[in-house]
């Protein structure tokens, strides 16, 4: 805990320091991230020994809010988020005093330590005002980050969204704990044991009430609206602790929140399923859809989101049901898919940052060739997109590994209906797993692969070392993970036995131990090594000639015939997407034998933001519009009469009492 | 002695309007703004230690309420007044004489509605603020600022005339009652529980109107979003900050005499559904809304309703409201100062015309978004926290509804402002560039700037000298059974 | 949990020594369906030999992923043939949930081979890199759902179990469902290595190919490299399904032996008829059947949660 | 006595129906004038003499027989209007709802119970009668000079009420209401002259540019 206060120390001292009207441009720097730095060193030391310790530790100060007291506890499921937090917020810190230019780099630390210290706070708070105190700033401090670049529209276009969805969600969150307080009794959490009294209406009234809150923030399906435009606007690397790490505290609050009230019924479970699944198969198709690097990735949140919300509602459907085995099984994968995510999501979106940094451009049609120009940066790519494919010897497989065993495990064993959901789940999520190996193709393959597009491609830089070192260390965690996984689940088993008591001891046992994936990620580490080596050996012996790509009988192939990013996912679009999801595309019609040049727009606008949410804003602001201009129509007398009618009206009202 | 300060915090604002008048250049007159506002400062903190205090044969004096009320009075415009150095610096051309006495005249009337303990003196001097801000409202003297007094003085004068007829039904209840006709304050609660009923009621409903009227609950507020779109920034930060609270704290005064005569139920029904009401209007308004100083009135009805709502659940919510009475004041100034600054300096203040007030403005735009956030209750500025004291009012009294219906308003009136907000600051400048010589002031962003520091002290950290004062007021609203 | 020295041994004999075979019996059986005498048996070997002996021609746009392409193509299989049983000779490597990891195997293979297409930067090789991905991703609920339906009967998670002596019993008690996923792997089978009627490997137009387009760059030993690992891949996953044809014990091991040979030979020549009787599909038409089997196997699922 | 309030009383309503009657600007400002002059007496009649009673009748005297109506008429000689356009409601409908508001008055006071010395008196009808012709009037009528009309007959309806109350209101507030009414009107006044100056018409139709 102390450890906890001293990061918090630091990263407050430096948001405050750092924005100064410092007169060298180095300071803010040397100051914001400097403190950044030594506050996430410091927060890991406080999330390693909340991990190791294994028992909860407390403190409290009086607060004088009403309602309000500084309670903190950081027990394992705390620990859990404090990790990927202090690990990504440490990467994002040093690869930002190289990515951030130089004008907008101070005020930009203010709100990236802030961002830091309200997210710990938001995942170590044991008070309800405190919690949505820490969870309000750091929606705030975010919704800063995102509008970094506010000259243009576009970005504050998209922050808008981001702080419109979140305020919203907010609303539910404050109905839940304002509910919940009024229920216990206080808003302190050690008193919330109460509502495990609540009756199933009243509990499940709550459970939407926090699916909605932190279903908003996490990117569950119906309410990711504001995601795929927020992460593209903000800088890269905030778009990797917003996708990684702050998602995911709304999956804590989800988690922590849910452990007060009484044990689920069924539909829980079910409910976050179905939502999960649809999630996940909407986001990566998306994902699929997009040209803008950073668009496709944050949708590819939204996929796993959905994936994560789905083996949690597998765990509280399999715990309402019981299965104690399947459901340890689901839980350990969703937290362990939840920490991989947040391991590779920001190494991508790491990536993603160096490239637009490289070449200039967001859109993947103008890159290319990229992997010549940034070969390092290019590998790290490679490794996060293996990552989240779920390809060995990565950790993304740990997390499905566990997700799909709880799902084959419920669909092998059950029968009727509670064998049909997980095999139909089954089925889905490996078509999402293939679908995933698409969009990483795809961005691998017209990005970094074949020859540049543009000629701000073909002149692109490799970064420099805070950048790049920051990827690898990522890149590194992710090969760890894949090549370590009971260190994995030994974490992922500190907050699970929080979360479900049932399975401690499943989680210590051997039943569910996945040392195996480990030792086959080496096995194949070791034939792919013997296969290279065989390769190298056969190319020693014969001789290496260079020639032109075989254009099977082109003679001039050049980069603008080869596949671009639509045409890559046509095929995908044409036979499997519904119709829907279809981007729109504008002026493509060529007339005419000897066409003129014609300009080709192609959108792929989020089909739930532009055909529900922004019609259904639109017409309800103009309804009231409509109303405003007759009833304040500038017309004294009519105000008179309001006044007049208002006197009669209480004076009838009065009467009758 | 106590006669003598209340006099002097009352002398001092009037002798300052009268030595306004006199001098003659308009470069000097400002700075009594300033030595005014803080001298009465310095003045309210004293009366503030001084514990409770009557003068004038018990016609004035301070109880929690008034000490609350004058705080939030002074330090409204002690930074208002720091604020108009820097504005009439600028528009010195416009000539400043009768803009400055009435501005002093206009702290004296409120002062002096602060310290009333006797209904008529109330009365009188809440009427006296309408007559005194009017002027300010027409201080930019074209077609629009003269429609906008025309109707401010009218739809103000009507309901001040209804709230006396209300104090006269309330003084009648208690003769109609058998009792002692008095308009002393202390003696109707004294008496309040023999008061004739119909009498009382009747005279309830007309001092809600009349100085609902004043304090601009929907559908009486119709005054409010042009008075506060034509007024310079200063008076519309005065208006909402000073002025509302002053005429809140009539209500409050009434809502004392209800709860002394046992019909604390009724009065409070009638604030819920006042306060209700309102938070629906503004939030339909307040929907792209086209001019940001609109905006902000729209606002203003917004957080009178919240006011209203927090005083009628009753129990920590009433903590919450009057806490919430000081975050408002402050928040709304800040917002109003910087919304002055910005229209200055594009000379328009309609969304489409003023654009990326950030690039031009940093400071003002950036301290017109920091007010935006805190006025919609985030953290962590204080009206998050007395917003959601209010709510955990609401909520624990088991009113679950109510509170859906205020997280609600609060959001879709979030929704509607930020759109706005976000479009006046960030955004590229538009081809016309307005006053190009317009340059921020250490005046007229410092005296903004301090009031924000306030509110984000309070949000953080509520000492307990300024938790007393709002737990004092608040206990004089409890209901005793 | 089990690693055998001996079955480890015999697993990499068989793959690394039968897995050419096959092409050359496929092509056997197609040249006597067209009337030709064909190529020799032993083709496939001679080819994988003279290309491992010949030179490297690169693209001078490509990188070390495409020289990826061709190792992991060739790691995959390997690693994969040591997670099932060949015939009745159970799988050196086995642990519960390798399931996963053997088809995750093949997707890290896919990975790579359509990254090193689009290395090249040419339009076809992307063309190829496309289908790929597309079909298979289709193919892989079919692929879990056969599993499922094999774990259920066998109550294990693993493959060999999976694949293992309970199949005999299973055929007795769920045989639909069982012929239901046999005719579904075929058609995995298949697909994964791109055969009529899912891609004409010998067609001569690279714009209606798949596999075939996406190594037009490769040359020499990365060529031979793929043409290896292309060949074990089939053996691999025609091994599942000639396990699951032939789901007995003979009880001794040379005889065992002898019956999965004979098996895999005889899968090669239902792959020679298939191949001389039907034509490629249309392409579009080509997601619609890997859907169609998809369901399939899913009924057969439904079979036995009845 | 209460006969001759009374009485005064009734005049007090029907000048009310002639108010509301009426299109000349110059007879309707007299009318109001003869209106504050009856009320000025009331004191008087109703309390007997004293110091008290009579500074309230010289004071209301003066400012609502004398002074306001003077302001006013000067107010019409500056803009030269004459008359009241057409209201939003013609004359006789006004006259009908004034008539309904009356009534509804004293329907209204019979249910608020009066201490017996005033069981008999009209003040509490006539002033709420009073009160609502001055709404209409502010209600119904387009030139900013009625509406000031309007508001003086409401402030009339009030200060007919508040004489059941004389001894209760302290003269100082009595002084201080008479007072802010003298400014009101001045301060709307100067604000006529000014809407007259820029819209070169004192019709309030035309300060409806401030809406949504």
């Amino acid at each position: 805990m102390n450890f906890l206060f001293l990061s918090w120390l630091l990263l407050g001292l430096g948001a405050c320091t750092a924005s100064l009207p410092w007169r060298s441009s180095k300071i803010p720097a040397i100051l914001g991230g400097g403190s950044a730095v030594l506050g996430c060193l410091s927060g890991l030391i406080a999330a390693g020994q909340g991990l190791i310790a294994g028992k909860a530790e407390t403190f409290s100060l009086p607060w004088s809010m009403p309602g309000g007291s500084f309670s903190l506890r950081l027990d394992g499921l705390s620990a859990f988020f404090l990790l990927p937090l202090f690990i990504v917020g440490l990467a994002g810190a040093v690869y930002a005093t190289e990515y951030m230019q130089k004008e907008k780099a101070p005020l930009h630390w203010t709100w990236y330590n802030f961002l830091l210290v309200s997210m710990a706070m938001v995942v170590t708070a044991a008070n309800g005002l405190l919690f949505l105190f820490a969870w309000e700033c750091m929606s705030l401090t975010s919704f800063f980050l995102v509008i970094t670049e506010f000259n243009l529209a576009e970005a504050v276009a998209a922050g808008w969204t981001y702080l419109l969805a979140t305020h919203l969600g907010a609303a539910f969150l404050f109905a839940f704990f304002l509910t919940a307080g009024a229920f216990s009794g206080s808003l302190d959490f050690s008193s919330f044991h109460l509502l495990g009294k609540l009756s199933v209406p009243v509990a499940s009234a709550l459970f939407l009430l926090l699916l909605v809150g932190f279903g908003s923030k996490a990117g569950i399906f119906p309410f990711h609206v504001w995601l795929p435009d927020a992460h593209p606007a903000a800088p890269s690397h905030v778009s990797a602790i917003m996708s990684g790490v702050m998602v995911k505290t709304a999956i804590y609050g989800l988690l922590r929140m849910c452990s007060f009230l009484p044990v689920s019924p069924v539909w829980w479970g079910g409910l976050l399923m179905a939502l999960g699944i649809i999630g996940a198969l909407f986001g990566i198709a998306m994902a699929a859809l997009q040209r803008d690097v950073k668009r496709g990735l944050a949708y590819s949140t939204v996929e796993n989101v959905g994936i994560i919300i789905l083996a949690l509602g597998f765990w509280m459907q399999s715990r309402a049901a019981g299965q104690h085995l399947i459901a340890a099984l689901a839980l350990a994968g969703a937290l362990i898919h939840l920490l991989n995510h947040t391991l590779f999501k920001s190494l991508l979106f790491l990536g993603a940052g160096s490239l637009i940094h490289g070449s200039g451009s967001r859109n993947l049609n103008h890159m290319g060739g990229l992997m010549r120009r940034m070969p390092v940066t290019s590998l790290l790519i490679v490794c996060g997109g293996m990552a989240i494919s779920a390809l060995p010897p990565f950790n993304g497989l740990v997390g499905e590994w566990f997700i799909y065993r709880a799902l084959l495990g419920g669909g092998s064993t059950l029968s009727g209906l509670g064998g049909f959901f997980p095999a139909a789940l089954l089925g889905l999520l490996a078509l999402v797993g293939g679908m995933v190996i698409i969009v990483m193709t795809r961005i691998i393959g017209i990005a970094l692969a074949g020859s540049p597009r543009s000629p701000e491609a073909a002149q692109a830089h490799e970064a420099g070392w805070p950048m790049l070192s920051a990827m690898t260390v990522m890149a590194l965690l992710c090969l760890a993970g894949g090549l370590a996984p009971v260190l994995l689940l030994r974490v992922a088993g500190q907050a699970g036995v929080l979360l479900d008591p049932d399975s401690a001891n499943l989680f210590a046992g051997q039943d569910i131990n996945p040392w195996w994936l480990g030792m086959m990620a080496f096995m194949l580490l070791g034939s792919l090594l013997a296969a290279f080596s065989f390769s190298r050996w056969r190319q020693r012996r014969g001789t290496v000639a260079a020639a032109n790509t075989w254009g099977c009988g082109f003679a001039f192939p050049a980069s603008r015939m080869a596949y671009s990013a639509e045409s890559y996912t046509e095929l995908a679009q044409s036979g499997m997407f519904c119709s829907c999801l279809i981007p729109e595309s504008k002026d493509g019609q060529t007339v005419g034998y000897f066409p003129l040049i014609r300009s080709f727009v192609f959108t792929a606008p989020d089909p739930l933001l532009e055909k529900f949410f922004r019609p259904l804003f639109q017409w309800t602001a103009g309804y009231c519009r409509r109303c405003c201009c007759r009833l304040q129509s500038g017309n004294l007398h009519i105000y008179l009469f309001y006044v007049f009618s208002a006197t009669i009206l209480l004076l009838f009202w009065a009467w009758q009492r | 002695m106590e006669n003598n300060l209340l006099a002097l915090i009352l002398l001092l604002p009037f002798g300052g309007a009268c030595l306004a008048f006199a001098l003659p250049s308009d470069r000097l007159r400002p700075w009594l703004l300033p030595l005014c506002g803080s001298l009465h400062l310095v003045l309210t903190f004293v009366v503030i230690q001084a514990g409770p205090l009557s003068a004038a044969n018990g016609w004035l004096g301070i109880d929690p309420l008034s000490r609350l009320i004058l705080l939030i009075i002074s330090l409204l415009f002690c930074g208002c007044s720091f604020y108009a150095l820097g504005y009439l610096r600028y528009r010195i051309s416009w000539g400043n004489r009768i803009f400055v006495t009435c501005l002093l005249l206009f702290l004296f009337a409120m002062t002096l509605a602060a310290m009333a303990r006797h209904l008529g003196i109330l009365w009188v001097a809440v009427e006296t603020t309408t007559v005194s801000s009017a002027p300010l409202i027409y201080y930019n003297r074209n077609r629009l600022s003269i429609e906008a007094t025309w109707k401010y003085l009218l739809l103000g004068s009507v309901g001040i005339a209804l709230a006396m007829l209300g104090i006269l039904f309330v003084a009648y209840a208690g003769l109609a009652g058998g009792g002692h006709v008095s308009l002393q304050f202390d003696d109707i609660l004294h008496g309040a529980a023999t008061y004739s009923r119909p009498w009382l009621k009747a005279g309830f409903v007309f001092l809600l109107v009349g100085f609902g009227t004043k304090v601009g609950f929907a559908p009486l507020h119709t005054w409010k979003p042009d008075a506060y779109g034509e007024a310079p920034g200063l008076v519309g930060a005065l208006l909402a900050g000073g002025l509302t609270s002053v005429a809140f704290l009539a209500l409050l005064r009434t809502l004392q005499i209800m709860d002394a005569a046992s019909e604390a139920v009724m009065a409070r029904e009638a604030f819920l559904a006042m306060g209700l009401i309102s938070m629906a209007f503004a939030a339909v308004f307040v929907i792209r809304q086209p001019d940001f100083k609109r905006m902000l009135a729209y606002s203003s009805v917004e957080h009178m309703g919240i006011l209203a709502i927090g005083v009628s659940v009753g129990g920590i919510a009433t903590f919450g409201a009057m806490f919430h009475l000081l975050n408002n004041a402050l928040t709304k100034g800040v917002l109003f100062l910087a919304a002055g600054n910005i229209h200055r300096r594009f000379e328009s203040k309609r969304v489409g015309d003023v654009r990326g007030a950030i690039i031009l403005l940093p400071f003002s735009a950036s301290l017109f978004l920091l007010g935006f956030l805190a006025i919609t209750g985030s953290p962590p500025f204080a009206p998050f926290i007395s917003e959601f004291t209010i709510l955990q009012g609401i909520f624990s009294g088991g009113h679950y509804v109510t509170g859906g219906l205020f997280l609600f308003f609060l959001a879709v009136i979030f929704i509607g402002m930020g759109s706005t907000v976000l479009s006046v600051v960030f955004g590229n400048p538009p081809e016309k560039k307005g006053d190009e010589n317009y340059r921020e002031t250490l005046a007229t962003t410092g005296a903004p700037l301090i009031m924000l520091l306030i509110i984000l002290v309070l949000g953080v950290y509520l000492p307990d000298p300024v938790r007393r004062i709002f737990a004092d007021a608040a206990a004089l609203l409890e209901v005793r059974p | 949990m089990k690693i055998t020295i001996l079955q480890l041994f015999l697993h990499l004999l068989l793959l690394f020594g039968l897995s050419p075979l096959l092409s050359g019996v496929i092509g056997k059986t197609k040249a006597l369906f067209a009337g030709r005498t064909g190529p020799p048996w032993l083709q496939l070997y001679y080819d994988i030999w003279k290309l491992f002996g010949k030179g490297l021609v690169l693209s001078r746009v490509t990188t070390w992923v495409f020289r990826a392409g061709p190792v992991v193509g060739l790691a995959v299989p390997v690693l994969a043939a040591l997670l099932i049983p060949f015939g009745s000779i159970g799988a050196p490597l086995s642990f519960t949930g390798d399931l996963i990891f053997f088809i995750y195997l093949f997707g890290l293979a896919r990975f790579f081979t359509a990254c090193a297409a689009l290395d090249t930067g040419s339009a076809f090789e992307g063309m190829g890199a496309v289908r790929e991905v597309t079909f298979s991703c289709l193919a892989e609920p079919t692929v879990f759902f056969a599993f499922i339906v094999l774990a259920r009967l066998s109550g294990s998670l693993s493959l060999d179990a999976m694949f293992g002596q309970t199949l005999a019993a299973s055929w007795h008690s769920a045989a639909p469902s069982l012929l239901l996923i046999l005719v579904c792997l075929f058609l995995v089978t298949l697909v994964e290595n791109c055969r009529i009627p899912f891609d004409d490997p010998n067609t001569h137009l690279e714009l209606t190919m798949i596999h075939e387009v996406m190594v037009l760059d490769h040359s020499g030993p990365d060529l031979g490299m793929i043409l290896y690992g292309a060949a074990m891949k089939l053996f691999v996953l025609g091994a599942l399904v000639v396990r699951l044809f032939l789901p007995g014990t003979t009880g001794s091991m040379i005889l065992d032996l002898l019956l999965f040979a004979g098996g895999m030979l005889l899968l090669a020549v239902i792959i020679g008829v298939v191949e001389s009787t039907m034509a490629r599909l249309r392409l579009l038409r080509i997601p619609q059947l890997l859907v169609g089997a998809s369901l399939l196997s899913f009924f057969s699922l439904i079979l036995l949660l009845r | 006595m209460d006969n001759t309030v009374n009485f005064l009383l009734l005049l007090v309503i029907l000048l009310n129906f002639f108010i509301l009657g009426s299109s000349r600007l110059v007879s309707c400002i007299r009318t109001v004038a003869i209106q504050g002059g009856m009320l000025s007496l009331l004191p008087v009649l109703a309390h007997g003499f004293s110091g008290h009673t009579l500074f309230l009748a010289a004071g209301a005297f003066l400012l609502k027989g004398i002074a306001i109506p003077f302001l006013l008429f000067k107010a019409i000689r500056q803009v030269r209007i004459r008359r009241e356009v057409e209201p939003l409601i013609g004359y006789v409908p006004t006259l009908i709802l004034g008539t309904l508001a009356t009534a509804g008055s004293f329907i209204f006071s019979d249910r608020l119970p009066l201490i017996a010395e005033h069981s008999q008196s009209l003040f509490v009808p006539v002033g709420l009668a009073t009160l609502a012709t001055g709404f209409l009037m502010l209600i119904t009528r387009r030139k900013a000079i009625t509406q000031a009309l309007g508001y003086l007959i409401f402030e009339n309806g009030i200060f007919v009420f508040g004489m059941l109350l004389t001894e209760a209101m302290p003269l100082m507030v009595e002084t201080g209401v008479l007072l802010d009414l003298l400014v009101a009107v001045f301060v709307m006044a100067i604000v006529m002259h000014q809407i007259n100056r820029e819209f070169s018409t004192m019709n309030i139709d035309k300060l409806s540019s401030l809406k949504e």
